[in-house]
């Protein structure tokens, strides 16, 4: 066990994965020399080699591009993203390659493939530079989506995408990335993907969350616990493939239920969750499963985006409305509220 | 303040003025342009019996697509040389990169006809395996394999492999972005691959003039450093000639190599286009006198190659297999429901076995 | 009052547009002589000459970011992308640019332009031909998201999106090109975006459905009338805006509903709209919100595309799970299902 | 089979195989090249004054990133010369269609410093009025812009205007699909727009020979038939007769135009960057000595064009606009949360709306 932040623990990760794996190879914008603009790289052409960890002309369709073409020549590339929204680019080659080759050829070729994206805010980064653009992946069958919240979910979650058969998509809150953990970099764990993580057991309600909501989460629970409500904290971890049975398990015990995106609610993964939750656990629920999400708007300046990010007060607000008591929820009442 | 540039690598990697050509329109050899050798008569000869059966392949497609057989059917008539010589250029460990016109290509390199023809027939999407046969999954969404191509070339190269790959794209697909990306990665990489344009003139209804205002397709590589060069795509001892250079100078080390072919498309786009909607039939007409597979055949018959008994058997081949392909498309292939959850991840996520369960009881449901 | 297809109601309100506004314009692949590959635009050239309706060269991209550019300079780009997943190499200019130009410039700058996508299958389109990519886009913020059913409302809902001061993705469900309805290509009919359309009455349950989904939930809705069961049938018309007060006032009044989605489920517009139905109809609602929908494959060949398209026997599987008796719901027992 | 290829329009293409330049690095003149003339003193007094107070602002703008004034600020120190030619050579009515490095061409078009830093310091993404100065926002995601500079360029074309548009765009954008997809629409298009490369040697960290193996980025242009040139981007002199040209080429229907002006980026990519990771000091040393603002200084000095008191005055003027960006950056700027929710569309959504309720009552209770 050691303590380092998260990027430390992805920098560890890669450096392993470089080490057990000749076919393993990192590539994209200033991964190089530079470490990358967040130094997960960091090092790491200097200990492989411009062959194992290189950087690549400025073009992301060509970086993803290129990678599924190593990948069909043996290779396992891990491909960086420099921000989420500079991912954008690389969307046609992502939803109709990299997510279908295996469909397509009918499992003759697969895409052992990482492709890393730091992704959303927190960070006061300029215009598109802090989107949440996980929903786009989990909504393209074909893509495994993760994205950690701890450290040693980042170096054991990497690992695990790396050793993958299959595509990740490997999201990386980069507000996280210089918070601190414990790491335990030595014997694989056992939980692989699609196993979601109670971090906080309790019996009045569950929050569902992921990747940048998970401090939320807990805060929110350590503050809620102060007024004598315990909240169930579930990091899912994993987004694709989805852990139905940790969700439901929860939600069947505390009967009420938040979910906490970042990323603009609309159609997005809590969306997924909300309509999952309600289908399983129906019978179970003393109120509507909640949901507490960024603003549906572009993401705002730094200046303006503690307005926009769900924080404790927001999730504090949405447990209160669930219904412990008999007051009606002002804000669901379609139409009435200005 | 470094500049790279200098006369010499310029004019090094800019293609002839004119495209290259070795036969003339009505079969007469024309002088050969220095620095590309007449490829030898066994591969001219081979060359030829494969443009007859394709061209017969490509006609027998065509036909099933009436017959309902195919979904849809992308003909290369007229293309033939190009289709042809593009696979006669590689070794069998050689990769191709195929578009969705590729068909007669495909079957030129021994792929089962059935094979080629099930994404176009609406059953699997890729009916070969692209690793036995080392050719890609046909593609349709444009340029976006060329940058694949790239992926590979540079994969073999690192294996320490001679392999080199063949990216197939057409004029329109050089207009998109990723056709830009690969060239620039591949020749950054130093990546054996040639990009093999098959300029047919058109992209669906879009004439070359609406698609470019560039001199030729093959001054493109200049801007990446890459060779280039531009051939009379309907000249069959062209497009081998200088595809076999291309392919050698990557296989060599020399980097990616990017080639024209003017050729263009017989046919309409595929079955479902209506070509007199954006083109004269007169302008079609004119290039039937341009049609690579009678120009082949008069330069083997005026050089003695060719006797009408080996036209015969050439032809003869050609009819067994167009038969071959008709009976055996005619027999519905058998599709398993239950395949569509197989091939998403190498194992399906719980998601996808709760859906699964799902199609099996709708399907129980419709037996009763 | 005209009987005319969808396909020609689309091709109406595109001349009507450039016959009215001379700052419209269509572009895109194809859409010139040819008329497009499903003949929306033909004609348009001939009438209205190259400079109003032209082809361009074959770059998505481009097209999009040659209508942003010519949007800022004035004018009102409808453009079309010739199938979904050929829309994909434009994400970027949709997602960082179309979407976000008025908030990025503060109002100063506004994007009146369309994108139209033919989307969805049921058409025996190979690959890449038959993706519904809706969500994408509903998740984009800044992004107005419109799909028609019916003739009539493919015309108005054109011309309403042409008018648009704002971008709007147009998608078009290309299976129903051909389907035949009334339409009234006179005076502006009053509904605009964010009017839902209650297409059939009904007590027992709501059906929830958009674009090519309507005629399978219409179908499903006459089939249970057989059996007694009367169910309402809610067509969106507009995804973003989203029409609660419809929604809404369906399932208070019926108590139990139905989304049905042709796309893949996972994080698609089915969630949103099942996320939201609970939430605000909670106590209403005697039974979860089901959701219908394609499967989270990629979208299958042609010869087996009806294994995975949501039809008239899925929709009423789901109906019979709507608890209406004591039966438990075997489909949603989380991991008990093989 | 048309072949639209002559040695002429190939040559009439391609740049200078070397860089054009006016002024050798000590600032003497060289002999120019013919076609383009040399600047009238005038321009050429009122360029260097905007490049000393050009200078002067960058200089500014960094010292405000330490003091937590601005997040993050991409310097163009040492790139004076295509900043402050790049505008020069545009008329009032022209648009500029810049990427985030273009602060000191902005400030030289007449923009408010404080709206041109905006954006740098976390206030609302574009602080000026786009419209008002004909400048579209400051373009981040690489290459985006040069295809919208292309539809605001048939905007004009259309309208009977004669304006032009300069895309900026740096050697790392050129690598993006998008930057190709601009040249050949604009080629198609005939679209009277500049391609301005400020090619300063690095994309962040990574050089231009990982960049691209082209002899130089201007030979791109030929590949879409596009008129380019190459430049030496640290001689004003070079760099604004090149430009002109180009401008005079695009409006007068001569179609687009790309130029590549070689020069450097002499700072950290931004200040959050660490140049020392990825090239030598010795590196940065050499270029300080082809200083573009001393380089003009001499070369004006040498002709007699400039004294030392026109020096001091410019000089004057710089700390006194420095003085007053400082003053005004250290105000806070008043933020409206509310407005987060006014500029999705034109008019709120109703989920919109009701976002809004949640935000007010959240601030409601804060301030309770
Ligand atoms: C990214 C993308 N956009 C659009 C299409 C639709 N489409 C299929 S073929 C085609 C024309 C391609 O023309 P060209 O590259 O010249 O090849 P050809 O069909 O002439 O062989 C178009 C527009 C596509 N397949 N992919
Ligand atoms: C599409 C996209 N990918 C990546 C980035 C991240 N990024 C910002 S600046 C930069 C380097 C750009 O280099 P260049 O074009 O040479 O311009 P310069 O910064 O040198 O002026 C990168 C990679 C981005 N802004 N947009
Ligand atoms: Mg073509
Ligand atoms: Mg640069």
């Amino acid at each position: 066990m050691a303590a380092m932040t998260m990027a430390q623990a992805l920098n560890a990760a890669l450096r392993d994965a470089l080490r057990e794996d000749e076919r393993a190879l990192v590539f994209g914008e200033d991964v190089g020399p530079l470490g990358g603009v967040f130094r997960i790289t960091d090092g790491l052409t200097k200990e492989f080699g411009e062959d194992r960890c290189f950087d690549t002309p400025l073009a992301e369709a060509g970086i993803v591009g290129l990678a599924v073409g190593m990948a069909m020549g043996g290779f396992r590339p891990v491909v960086e993203m420099q921000f989420d929204a500079f991912a954008y680019p690389a969307f046609e080659q992502i939803a109709s390659h990299v997510a279908k080759l295996r469909n397509r050829t009918r499992g003759r070729l697969s895409l052992p493939m990482v492709i890393r994206i730091p992704y959303a805010g927190g960070i006061g980064g300029v215009e598109h530079h802090c989107d949440s653009s996980e929903a786009y992946y989990a909504h393209t069958p074909g893509l495994k989506v993760v994205t950690p919240a701890t450290p040693d979910d980042a170096y054991w979650l990497l690992r695990d995408a790396i050793a993958d058969p299959d595509p990740v998509i490997f999201m990386e809150p980069k507000r996280l990335y210089w918070s601190k953990g414990e790491t335990t970099l030595g014997d694989r764990r056992a939980a692989g993907f699609g196993q979601a993580a109670v971090l906080r057991e309790g019996r009045d309600a569950t929050l569902i969350a992921y990747g940048p909501s998970i401090p939320v989460a807990l805060q929110a629970a350590e503050a809620a616990a102060q007024d004598g409500i315990a909240l169930e904290v579930v990091d899912l971890r994993t987004i694709v493939p989805f852990d139905d049975a940790t969700v439901v398990s929860s939600v069947r015990k505390t009967g009420r239920c938040v979910v906490i995106q970042e990323a603009q609610g609309f159609a997005g993964v809590g969306a997924e969750i909300a309509a999952r939750v309600q289908e399983r656990c129906f019978h179970s629920l003393a109120a509507p499963v909640l949901r507490v999400s960024g603003f549906d708007i572009p993401y705002p300046p730094p200046m303006l985006e503690h307005s926009h990010l769900p924080d404790v007060d927001r999730v504090l607000d949405a447990v209160d409305r669930l219904q412990f008591g008999d007051e009606p929820d002002v804000f669901h009442l379609a139409g009435e509220a200005s | 303040m470094s500049v790279r540039t200098s006369r010499q690598t310029v004019d090094g990697l800019l293609p002839s003025p004119v495209p290259v050509r070795f036969v003339a329109e009505d079969g007469t050899a024309v002088q050969p342009p220095a620095g590309y050798p007449v490829p030898a008569d066994e591969r001219l000869l081979e060359a030829y019996r494969r443009m007859v059966l394709g061209r017969r392949f490509d006609r027998q497609a065509t036909a099933l697509t009436k017959q309902g057989r195919l979904a849809v059917y992308p003909s290369s008539r007229g293309q033939e040389a190009c289709q042809i010589a593009g696979v006669l250029a590689l070794r069998e460990d050689d990769w191709v990169f195929p578009t969705y016109r590729e068909s007669v290509a495909l079957v030129s390199r021994g792929i089962d006809p059935v094979e080629v023809l099930t994404l176009l027939r609406g059953g699997w999407h890729c009916g070969y395996d692209p690793v036995a046969t080392r050719v890609a999954p046909q593609c349709t969404p444009l340029a976006t394999q060329t940058i694949h191509a790239v992926g590979m070339a540079e994969a073999l190269r690192r294996k320490g492999q001679d392999g080199v790959v063949m990216a197939f794209i057409g004029d329109g697909g050089t207009s998109e972005g990723d056709f830009h990306e690969a060239l620039n990665y591949a020749a950054v990489l130093h990546a054996p691959v040639v990009f093999f344009v098959q300029n047919n003139k058109y992209a669906i209804s879009v004439p070359l003039a609406k698609q470019s205002a560039a001199p030729a397709l093959a001054y493109k590589g200049i801007g990446y450093g890459i060779r280039s060069e531009q051939v009379d795509g309907n000249d069959l001892v062209a497009v081998l000639s200088v595809l076999t250079a291309a392919v050698e100078h990557a296989r060599t080390g020399g980097g990616p190599f990017l080639v024209e072919a003017h050729t263009y498309r017989m046919d309409a786009h595929t079955n479902a286009d209506d070509a007199t909607r954006y083109r004269e039939t007169g302008e079609v007409e004119r290039w039937e006198s341009a049609d690579p597979l009678a120009r082949l055949e008069t330069y083997l018959r005026e050089r003695g190659l060719l006797d009408p008994e080996a036209v015969a058997s050439a032809h003869q081949a050609a009819e067994e297999f167009a038969a071959r392909v008709r009976d055996e498309m005619n027999a519905d292939p058998e599709m398993d429901p239950f395949e569509l959850f197989d091939h998403v991840f190498a194992e399906p996520t719980p998601q996808l076995r709760e859906q699964r369960a799902l199609l099996a009881s709708e399907l129980t449901a419709q037996e009763d």
